[in-house]
């Protein structure tokens, strides 16, 4: 029998690849944003408005991606926005992770009344529209990022939970359970030592997708002016000031638009990637 | 046969299991429940091999897992050596359960996909709260039969025989009184059968087990065990010694069941 | 000439690994032939080869397989299809999914002889009724409009052994099909597809893994290893004494409650080496 | 009669799941800072002035008291005034819900459309580039949510080439004179085929949007169990019948995977209702999301608390919908 160990950690595929990549400059370009930055973000020029980009006729070349109706250097714009965007998805993502994950694993594993409790829950929170709650929360909160980030855990966490709550009970109804449990193993220990390994490819699938997800939740809050203050640049901020020039300036909604398509598929692809990356049983 | 009180490790009496019938639950609300084990009493003398045999839905498994507490009985009695386990709290049975192993049927899904063999055996060690736990995983390696540089390999690199014999280290591996094997070569070719069935014959004599062994084959039964109870829709139909009972059956379902076996020979009248 | 004749089968994975190494075998009409071997031995894949369904991930890359006199690897696929669909069946492993869970019992013993065979279906339900009561059911009205899961696995597997007759085919192929049945079950279900057999004078391929029901259910067999023939035999003869050393060894092998000490032996690595030896040295001679 | 108890259990269970969503709410938009009153009122408006105004929406009583009320008024059909419109919750949620309805079923239907099209075809030619090609469109289609794709289609196919309108819900200028609030239904009806066409042009790209999420995930799982089913026993006896593969495919296959992926087009539709919100906001569409957000912005509470709450009814409709269209189709349980 060939021993197979060899194949195990195989190449990581080519989306991981790209994917990665893509986050990577972007943290580049978040880290290094005040340095890279051709112009000052919030700078207006109403004699440079709706510049277009540099290969369009009339572009002016200090402008490589043109300017939005009140003069702003739309490159400067967007690798500011990259920070906010970035910030958003690691720690909101995070935060959500732990929460929704401790909840589903408990209410997988132990069952009992916790499972009563933490399904009606989410039975409830399933009855709202996310993004009404989100906008909902903001009001109440006001804006700012500590708001943004409170309001992503608040309205997502039952993703993990659920997803989480579904995997440690089929896990729990293997043999591998039943014979930790005739080892002397703990109910805690079970949970820890036994479920959660096998879990967490799936959690670290579902972490990167709700990156994602945050750095829309965040959009959204700005698409609709309700994120932080507005003379911070937005990507989301930026799509909703595009989507009203969108006649006469297209530049200004397609530039956050690509970013933020990007960005998301990467999130999600490169969770997929990591699942199989991390999974040892090859089929 | 001595039936003083020590000489039994196990004393089972009216056990009663019963399980949700999922089958029949309805969209809304609870589902019913089927009695699966209805009220069995019976004996386990030290050193003897147990077969627990029946047709599928007989309870012949539900009984195995009932008898080392993977499961909860509605009612009756466990007596394990001196104490009642039957309703014992599993905190409580933790510090006992190194004395009754179990060895599964489905060894992919009873072997932890993310661990390495040695670990496998070693976890169960180290829990129990065993020195020398390394000297220990490869005796217990030794004793099934693999060579030691199985112990960094991973459950889904070997073969079904070989996953099998890890689930037995695992059980030996603790030394204890009684295991119970639940239908292990069921899902093995015969010429695997036939090996894991002689090492499990040989580490019986050698380290003084006391088995239990879940099968729906008696020819396999009749080969490894001294002692048979025949399971029927959750009932003992018969309680015998091997050769009494293949010799002179006494209830009509053993005799049907002996009756099916398709022997290899063509010479077999089978009426 | 033979109703089924396979002549130097081979099939590959895509990636080359030969499954089935020229294998040769013949059933004629009235005979039944166990395909016996141990796990990845090929008994199955030939009868999945015979029928068309061999699995995506492999290939059929020689040798002939005449049905009724007619090489059926030279017809084009509807064709092909067509010709298996009434001239052989199937009967399968496990009773519980080859009924479909989501339709009554009655269509799906009659969709073929209306769909494939052009029978009008008042006939053809009244073929299903005449078969359903040839395999000793009870009220066969009722069973037709019942669903799979109001059944039980021998009822299920009475009904699939009546549908496999039903187009009256000269080839049946059943493949382990007791396997996932409890052994008084077995006995009945056993006895029933011999009983058919004999009286539709069919040819059964019987693919199994088990000696003791080789025994009770056919009189040639062909015993695999890896994809090879071993040894091909009548019945008494292989009982009384296995020609080939691994057949030798499988019949030790095989459990036998009436001689516990005789049976039960473990294959011994040395013959496993032996008919390992002998595979390689067959594969040398194809290739070079 | 265990049946009639059960389905008591399950309409209980639902009652707790509204009354949950309705307290979060209300306790939420209660410890708002800004005071929703203050807002109403003209500059240099009294203390006494504001009084008045809580009073008479009830402000200035305790929250659990609040609660009493309204809970009592919602089940004698009263969900209070709108605090902006000055205008009965009940008409302005009521007028706005047909859009909102419509636009969803829309969406429901292209999303089911696309993905069981997508599902079976990439199974018909499982292992070929077309599967290979449908899952990387799958794999896209669902990494990426309705927002961006409604960016995205504006983009396209409203400036690009402007084939559909991207905001509204009707054009002005068609003159037509709406009898009821379902539009597109009342269209059809009255054999408006040019208002129908209308409608679409405003409907398509929004539907369209909420729709590709959706029509992924339904590729996805009924691609899969497609591709369970294809490995029993049952599939491989229709082969030896002689079928073809495509026959084999929607008549002994589809039947069979589709319950699976019946229960999860039940949650993920409630999801594509709760997306609505924001691709109302972002097509201008006069529908119950739109509404939403202005609530929210202006602190109409008595309208927010309306509005959350038809939505949870919703959602808790579609969930009982579906489990019952579930045992109609299973026969298993058809027959229990």
């Amino acid at each position: 029998m060939p021993d197979a160990r060899g194949q195990i950690r195989r190449l990581p595929g080519l989306r991981l690849w790209l994917s990665g990549g893509w986050l990577l400059l972007l943290v580049l370009a978040a880290i290094f944003a005040p340095m890279i930055s051709p112009h000052d973000p919030l700078e207006q020029d109403l004699f440079a408005a709706r510049l277009p980009p540099f290969w369009e006729q009339g572009a002016d070349p200090a402008y490589l991606l043109g300017t939005d109706s009140l003069g702003r250097d739309l490159l400067s714009r967007m690798l500011y926005g990259a920070r906010l965007a970035l910030t958003v998805a690691l720690v909101a993502g995070t935060l959500t992770c732990l929460v929704g994950a401790t909840l589903g694993l408990i209410a997988g594993y132990y069952r009992g009344w916790a499972d009563l409790v933490i399904s009606r829950l989410v039975d409830i929170w399933m009855a709202f529209p996310p993004v009404l709650f989100a906008i909902l929360l903001i009001a109440v909160l006001g804006t700012g990022l500590t708001s943004i980030i409170i309001a992503i855990v608040v309205i997502d966490w039952t993703r993990f939970s659920r997803v989480v709550r579904a995997e440690a009970m089929s896990q729990g109804a293997m043999d591998y359970v039943a014979s930790a449990q005739v080892a002397g193993r703990s109910r805690l220990g079970i949970a820890l030592a036994e479920i959660l390994p096998n879990v967490l490819p799936t959690i670290v699938a579902l972490l990167t997708l709700e990156m994602g997800i945050a750095v829309i939740v965040e959009a959204i809050l700005s698409f609709v002016n309700l994120s932080i203050s507005t003379d911070q640049p937005t990507w989301g901020g930026m799509i909703a000031e595009g989507r009203t020039s969108i006649y006469q300036a297209w530049w200004v909604l397609v530039f956050p638009l690509f970013a933020l398509f990007l960005t998301v598929l990467s999130f999600s692809q490169l969770g997929e990637g990591l699942k199989d990356y991390f999974d040892p049983v090859l089929r | 046969m001595n039936a003083a009180v020590s000489d039994q490790i196990y004393k089972v009496q009216d056990l009663r299991v019963s399980f949700p019938d999922l089958s029949k639950k309805p969209l809304f609300g609870a589902a019913p429940r089927t009695q699966v084990l209805k009220g069995l009493t019976f004996d386990v003398a030290k050193g003897d091999v147990l077969g627990i045999v029946g047709g599928s839905g007989s309870g012949k498994s539900t009984l195995g897992r009932a008898m080392i507490r993977l499961l909860d009985p509605d009612s009756g009695s466990i007596r394990f050596e001196e104490t009642e386990i039957a309703h014992l709290r599993e905190d409580d049975l933790r510090p006992l359960r190194k004395h009754f192993q179990m060895i599964f049927q489905d060894p992919m899904s009873s072997l932890n996909p993310r661990r390495q063999v040695g670990g496998i055996i070693a976890g169960p060690l180290r829990l129990q709260g065993f020195d020398n736990i390394k000297v220990r995983v490869g005796e217990a390696l030794e004793m099934v039969g693999l060579p030691k540089s199985f112990e960094t390999r991973y459950p889904h690199e070997l073969s079904g025989g070989q996953r099998q014999r890890v689930g037995i280290a695992r059980a030996i591996a603790l030394k204890p009184d009684f295991i119970l094997a639940d239908e292990i070569v069921s899902g093995l070719d015969v010429s695997s059968q036939a090996q894991v069935l002689n090492l499990l014959e040989q580490l019986v004599r050698e380290l003084g087990l006391t088995l239990a062994f879940v099968s729906h084959d008696l020819s396999v039964i009749r080969r490894l065990c001294s002692r048979i109870l025949v399971l029927h829709h959750g009932e003992i139909v018969e309680n015998a010694a091997t050769a009494e009972l293949f010799d002179n059956p006494q209830a009509a379902y053993t005799r049907t069941l002996l009756d099916a076996i398709p022997l290899p020979d063509p010479d077999q009248v089978w009426a | 000439m033979s109703y089924l004749a396979i002549k130097d089968l081979t099939v590959r994975l895509k990636n080359g690994v030969p499954l089935l190494r020229k294998v040769s075998l013949e059933v004629e009409a009235g005979e039944v032939r166990a395909l016996v071997g141990e796990s990845g031995a090929g008994k199955s894949m030939i009868g999945k080869a015979v029928l068309g369904i061999l699995p995506r991930a492999a290939r059929l890359t020689g040798g002939k397989i005449l049905l009724d006199g007619e090489d059926l690897l030279t017809l084009p696929p509807k064709a092909r299809r067509e010709r298996i669909g009434a001239k052989a069946a199937l009967i399968p492993q496990d009773p519980l999914t080859a009924l479909n869970p989501s339709r009554r019992i009655g269509p799906q013993i009659i969709d073929r002889l209306v769909d494939i065979l052009g029978w009008k279906r008042p006939k053809a339900e009244a073929r299903a009724l005449e078969l359903l009561d040839e395999v000793h059911i009870q009220d066969p009205g009722r069973v037709m409009k019942s669903y799979p899961h109001e059944l039980s696995g021998g009822m299920r597997q009475r009904i699939l052994i009546a549908s496999a007759f039903a187009a009256e085919p000269k080839l049946i192929i059943a493949d382990e099909p007791t396997t996932a049945l409890d052994v008084t079950v077995q006995k009945q279900i056993l006895k029933l597809i011999r009983e058919m057999q004999e009286r539709h004078q069919t040819a059964l391929l019987f693919v199994t893994h088990d000696l003791g029901v080789v025994s009770k259910v056919s009189q040639t067999l062909t015993v695999l290893y890896a994809g090879k023939v071993i040894e091909d035999t009548n019945v008494r003869a292989f009982f009384e004494a296995p020609a080939h050393a691994y057949s030798q060894a499988l019949l030790a092998a095989t459990p036998k409650y009436t001689d516990p000490d005789g049976s039960l032996m473990p294959v011994p690595e040395s013959i496993i080496t032996a008919v390992e030896q002998e595979v390689a040295a067959f594969d040398a001679q194809l290739n070079g | 009669m265990p049946f009639v108890r059960a389905l008591l259990t399950r309409f209980a269970t639902t009652l707790v799941t509204l009354l949950g969503a309705a307290i979060i709410v209300f306790v939420v938009i209660r410890i708002v800072p800004g005071n929703p009153i203050a807002m109403m009122l003209p500059p240099g408006a009294t203390e006494a002035d504001i009084d008045r105004l809580k009073t008479l929406y009830g402000l200035d009583k305790s929250i659990p008291e609040q609660f009493w009320i309204w809970l009592v008024n919602v089940l004698q059909g009263d969900f209070g005034t709108s605090i902006t419109s000055r205008q009965p919750v009940f008409d302005l949620v009521t007028g706005r819900l047909p859009a909102t309805l419509e636009l969803s079923l829309m969406a429901l239907v292209i999303a089911i459309a696309l993905g069981g099209t997508a599902a079976l075809t990439a199974t018909l030619y499982r292992g070929t580039k077309v599967e290979g090609g449908i899952d990387v469109a799958g794999g896209v289609a669902l990494s990426l949510p309705d927002f961006l794709w409604g960016l995205a289609l504006i983009l396209v196919l409203g400036v690009v080439w402007p084939i559909f309108h991207i905001s509204g819900r009707v054009s002005p200028s068609l003159g037509f004179d709406f009898q009821s609030n379902f539009y597109l239904l009342e269209a059809l009806v009255r054999l408006r085929f040019d208002v129908v066409l209308d409608l679409l042009g405003h409907m398509l790209l929004p539907a369209i949007a909420l729709a590709i999420p959706l029509a992924a995930i339904i590729l996805q799982l009924l691609k899969q169990s497609l591709k369970e089913c294809m490995h029993d026993d049952y599939i491989t006896l229709a082969r030896t019948k002689g079928y073809s593969e495509t026959s084999i495919i929607t008549r002994d296959a589809l039947p069979n995977a589709i319950l699976p992926t019946l229960t999860l087009i039940g949650v993920q539709f409630t999801f594509l209702i709760g997306g609505t919100v924001i691709i109302e906001r972002l097509f201008s569409y006069e529908g119950l999301g739109n509404m939403a957000i202005d609530a929210v912005i202006n602190r109409d509470l008595p309208l927010i608390q309306g509005i959350v709450l038809v939505f949870a009814l919703l959602f808790t409709l579609v969930n009982l919908l579906v489990d019952m269209t579930y045992a109609a189709l299973n026969p298993r349980l058809r027959h229990a």
